[in-house]
């Protein structure tokens, strides 16, 4: 892992501003790049199934991850690649992974939808909608057994919010104080179906009915986001309980790489709103300029870095040899 | 009979529509199912045909509208509850085994259940170990449900209209990977009673009794070992239960060899109870055991050249229906 | 079905205020007197298994389904013999099924934890904590696409708050506006544990988070439940959608007629005072009499007509067959 | 090695409180597991000595609460999760299927799940559909998760030592009738590794292959049988998965005749499984063909007269296997 994608640490608050604010623009640029490519696998058909993309939610993972140490965990989802990366996890081993090769991640045997490093504390993307919610807060009461200080964050789509089982350990996770953040990430759509017709009443409402400290913030600013995680993490470090942020936010490509005609759902001008007038990693940028932290060509360098780096990164992957057949009955037990 | 080729999907959705006009109280609801028509678009056209009233987009909450799907039933209505992958069907689990299953027998015989609950099956569609599963067995361990397998686009209309009047709670699995397989599908009304095994292909010299996706592949097995003298029957039983043991046990005692194929694991699977009641009903006629092929006992792998492993396939079964007719 | 029984009609509107809580009298003290009953066949070893009672909650069942027509459905808990006779079921059938007895409810195959009843719209007892919430949101669902007016009351004991399946229909049941009543009956324990330590937050806060509606009663005053129950009932026939009711009570027994030694959860200074003070029927009576509605005679003269109700229900049950072995795989499939 | 005789419930306790004390990731939690001890007194006094932060009362929520155990067993603990009775683990199959048995086959064998899932099985309680099933036949079909059924105090304390320690998620089942049963037990620390069956009584005529609550069943029945002049042999294979298959066909080889019993339903059930074991293995050997005994295929009813017909009794297989033996 290259200095420049290195994993902050606790030290990170004595850091400047500016290289904090220039390091999370960084990160979602690379998120961004990554599932850039990610759809040119599939587009090339060099990709095996389907994956969801990230794109346009960069500053949620960013703004989060960037308020973690490395050792705290997170779980991520079907649309985990930013996660995955925010906490990071290395672009090679990722690609590697999402094109079933041997040296991804998990060997090849999970794929897009189940990255997991224990190295960054990421327990695993989950393709099952809130499949996770169990694991991060169990993850919370390890922490607080074992005293390590350890968070968990539970990041989910708003979809998630139909699951039971989200209601079952926000309780238990109130009433044990564990340190867990419940994140949800409102990007409007369950799939093809508006959020607005699956969520009766308020999503804050949700968590608020268990006396969980709720939060919102705004999903396409990453500082926005920083500073709420940042609250809500120390909170939870210090033995104050779980929390729930709610991120408002948006995916720009389909539900998964394989959706393009999405008219029929959500118009053209919606999504280019978005693009136009709430692209976290643009709205980064020029706050940035704003505040003399880069200059347009020292974004553009970044960018260029990040493209390179994603470039090598595919090229790794492609290149990889799969598993070997045998390998197919080898972790099934430990 | 005018008889057109339908795809497997254009089979159920005909099904659904033709009981949805001739039956008011037949409703649908899922994830995606109205406008979406579901991710594999199966049911494309219906909310336009039959409103919104009738085919309703649910929350992600498969236990609760699971649920809400056996209140329905027990009220007057004929849900045909949508679970997109069969894989959560583990989050439904109470609903349809503590209720759908019980609630007919635990009052007396005073409520019923008619209730269709539909999913997928299968793998190789490079989706892991979360979207690739087979968990038909768990519902045919279980009395009080029904459960259903169609091979064929014909079965498919045919054995759904018949889940959809039955008055019992009915777990009906289509292989995810068939919805593009064409077959011939009359246009008019049809039922097919579950419980009635189909013998897909016949033939002398070994029997292989395969479910849902197996079929086709044991016809294709069927198709290369003809090529080197040996006759394969082909025997669908079409619903796991209830099952129609006896046309399974007259086609070995024909043949005196089977093999049993289903996509599920073959250990304590669907393949397990076939094996039994062959190597009980048969047990004076079979020249070999039993020889069952089912998914490798491993989560589904993601990486295309493991999981392509994990399934039995035309070749892996024409070799070991080869060296069955071979050694005995 | 004796007329003093007879399950109230829609037209019960025109009845005298004295004779309708003169009747959720009779109704409370009916069941309180069944109970002893199934008490007493435990202790004489005359009845299979065990038994919830419902002794100290009788205001809350008969508050509510005195609010209900006959054609309105019920879903009922492992504690429903009160829910079930406040509905309108014979207590000779309700016996007979305690006991396994052919002339049961179920036939005897569902005992005290399953009887459900068509002809009173009682959808069935069920010993899934929570494991109705589904069934009674389904009779609502079906009541409005049929436009048949029916209302479903969906009644749990507060452990059920820790199913996540409630939370699912709720929202779903707020969506779709339907006519359905989740009533919770807050009776302080969860088998042997108390609420407090089951439950974050708020009770009511779960149902607000949906938007659902929400409303309290004291559940030892019939009159308030009653209170509550109509205006919820009203509205939900109206269209205006699903509400939920806590109401707070007490079970004057253990978890189940076994569960004798209790002093380890609760002590009995706190059950007695209950008893004492909050007794429903002592409430009920004395408000009667107050009202001059009833004097003492007439009061006891219900009692007595209702043990002999009870006392010739248990006899007709014990004397009654058990249903031949034959009809075991009778109803597995309808 | 000092044996006293303990009831199968009290060697369970001590096997989770040697296992506690010996190691402190060790936690407890579930319904009414604190100061209640469970409904059936099972973990009464360890809360006592392992404090409220290791024995911890949850509220009703099964799927919260297993999904927590998966989490914390990932993360460094050896959680015990209790599930009061097994049909509630309809509620638990997500997480338990979904992400406890797939997490280190996806995860390429980075994460583990060291958790048991410690529940019940077994009718004739007079508890009637809902209180009464034994679904241990759905995790032994599912790779990744281990299934042990205990059928003696000796053996619940081994196993449950065994299973605790064990990397990988290991679901439980303890009979609730017998949790009064008496039997030695060695007070100090020993253990019975997973996939070995048990020969719980030698025979030369007939092999009883019975699990959990049917070993006691089977061990009544060859007394009976053996006032017949039938010696009756009784394996016990103690866990579904991984199978000691090799013990069972020894038996059967040695034998020719097998019944094989389990209380779940037999049908595509656990008794399914062992049969087509063992006619595929013993074909060669078998002189009549394996019979399965397990519950009927009814929701279990409540009535005590139609209850008691549902499960296997000494008397119902005693006279299976005297007819067995006449004939063969
Ligand atoms: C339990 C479950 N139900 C259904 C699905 C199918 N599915 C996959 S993603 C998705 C929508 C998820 O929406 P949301 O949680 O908002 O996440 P987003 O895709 O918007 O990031 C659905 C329904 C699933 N994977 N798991
Ligand atoms: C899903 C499920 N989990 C656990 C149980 C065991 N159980 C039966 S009653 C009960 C307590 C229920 O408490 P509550 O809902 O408050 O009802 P109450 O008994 O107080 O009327 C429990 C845990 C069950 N029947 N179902
Ligand atoms: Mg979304
Ligand atoms: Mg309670």
């Amino acid at each position: 892992m290259s200095t420049v994608t290195a994993k902050p640490e606790a030290s990170r608050e004595a850091a400047s501003e500016k290289d904090k604010w220039l390091r999370a623009y960084r990160q979602m640029v690379r998120i961004r790049l990554f599932e850039e490519q990610v759809n040119e696998l599939y587009t090339r058909a060099l990709m095996p199934g389907l994956a969801h993309l990230y794109s346009g939610e960069e500053a949620v993972a960013v703004g989060i991850c960037e308020a973690l140490r490395i050792d705290d965990y997170i779980t991520s989802t079907h649309r985990g690649h930013g996660h995955c990366l925010a906490k990071g996890a290395s672009p090679d081993r990722m690609f590697a992974e999402l094109l079933g090769k041997e040296a991804g991640y998990c060997r090849g045997k999970g794929g897009s939808m189940h990255i997991a490093d224990p190295a960054t504390g990421n327990l695993g993307a989950n393709a099952i909608v809130g499949g996770s919610v169990g694991i991060a807060t169990g993850a919370a009461f390890a922490s607080k057994r074992l005293g390590n200080g350890r968070v968990a964050v539970c990041f989910f789509g708003e979809g998630a919010l139909g699951q039971g089982s989200l209601y079952e350990v926000m309780n238990l996770a109130q009433l044990w104080k564990l340190p867990v953040i419940y994140v949800c990430e409102n990007n409007l759509y369950n799939e093809y179906t508006h959020y607005s017709e699956t969520t009766a009443g308020t999503i804050l409402g949700r968590a608020a009915a268990f006396g969980i400290e709720t939060a919102a913030a705004d999903g396409q600013d990453v500082r926005a986001v920083n500073e709420v995680a940042t609250r809500l993490v120390k909170r939870a470090r210090a033995g104050e309980g779980p929390a729930f942020l709610q991120a408002d936010t948006y995916r720009y490509s389909g539900h998964h790489v394989g959706d393009i005609n999405r008219e029929y759902y959500r118009s053209k001008t919606e999504e280019q709103r978005w693009k136009t007038d709430r692209d976290p990693i643009k709205l980064q940028s020029n706050w940035l300029i704003e505040q003399r932290y880069a200059d347009a060509a020292a974004l553009e360098q970044i960018t260029m870095e990040a493209r390179a780096e994603m470039e090598a990164a595919v090229k790794f992957a492609v290149t990889a040899p799969y598993p070997s057949v045998d390998q197919v009955d080898e972790d099934i037990y430990a | 009979m005018p008889e057109r080729e339908l795809t497997f999907a254009q089979a159920v959705r005909e099904a659904l529509a033709e009981e949805m006009r001739r039956d008011s109280s037949v409703c649908i609801f899922g994830e995606d199912v109205a406008e979406a028509g579901t991710p594999f678009k199966v049911l494309s056209g219906l909310v336009e045909e039959f409103g919104a009233e009738r085919v309703l987009d649910t929350p992600i909450s498969e236990a609760g509208f699971t649920g809400i799907g056996v209140g329905a039933a027990m009220t007057g209505l004929r849900p045909v509850v949508d679970i997109m992958f069969g894989d959560f069907l583990t989050l439904t689990m109470d609903q349809m085994v503590n209720q759908a299953a019980k609630a007919h027998y635990m009052s007396g015989g005073h409520w019923k259940v008619p209730m269709v609950l539909r999913t997928t099956l299968g793998a190789t569609r490079r989706s892991a170990a979360q979207h690739s599963q087979s968990l038909h067995a768990w519902f045919s361990h279980v009395p009080g449900l029904k459960v259903v397998l169609p091979s064929t686009p014909y079965d498919a209309k045919g054995l759904l209209k018949t889940a959809i009047r039955d008055e019992n709670p009915v777990v009906f699995f289509e292989d995810k990977m068939m919805y593009k397989l064409k077959g011939q599908v009359p246009a008019d009304d049809y039922t097919i009673p579950l419980g009635v095994a189909d013998v897909k292909r016949e033939g002398d010299d070994i029997t292989l009794v395969a479910t849902s996706s197996m079929v086709q592949v044991a016809l294709g097995a069927a198709v290369l070992l003809e090529k080197e003298g040996i006759s394969a029957e082909v025997v669908d039983p079409r619903t796991t239960w209830p099952l129609d043991e006896k046309t399974i046990l007259d086609s070995v005692k024909k043949t005196s060899r089977v093999i049993v194929m289903d996509e599920g694991y073959g250990r304590y699977g669907v393949a397990a109870e076939l094996a039994a009641v062959i190597a009980e009903g048969a047990f004076y006629d079979l020249d070999a055991p039993v020889k069952r092929m089912g998914a490798m006992h491993v989560p589904i792998p993601f990486s295309p050249p493991l999981e392509d492993v994990t399934v039995p396939t035309e070749e892996t079964v024409y070799k070991a229906a080869k060296e069955m007719c071979a050694k005995s």
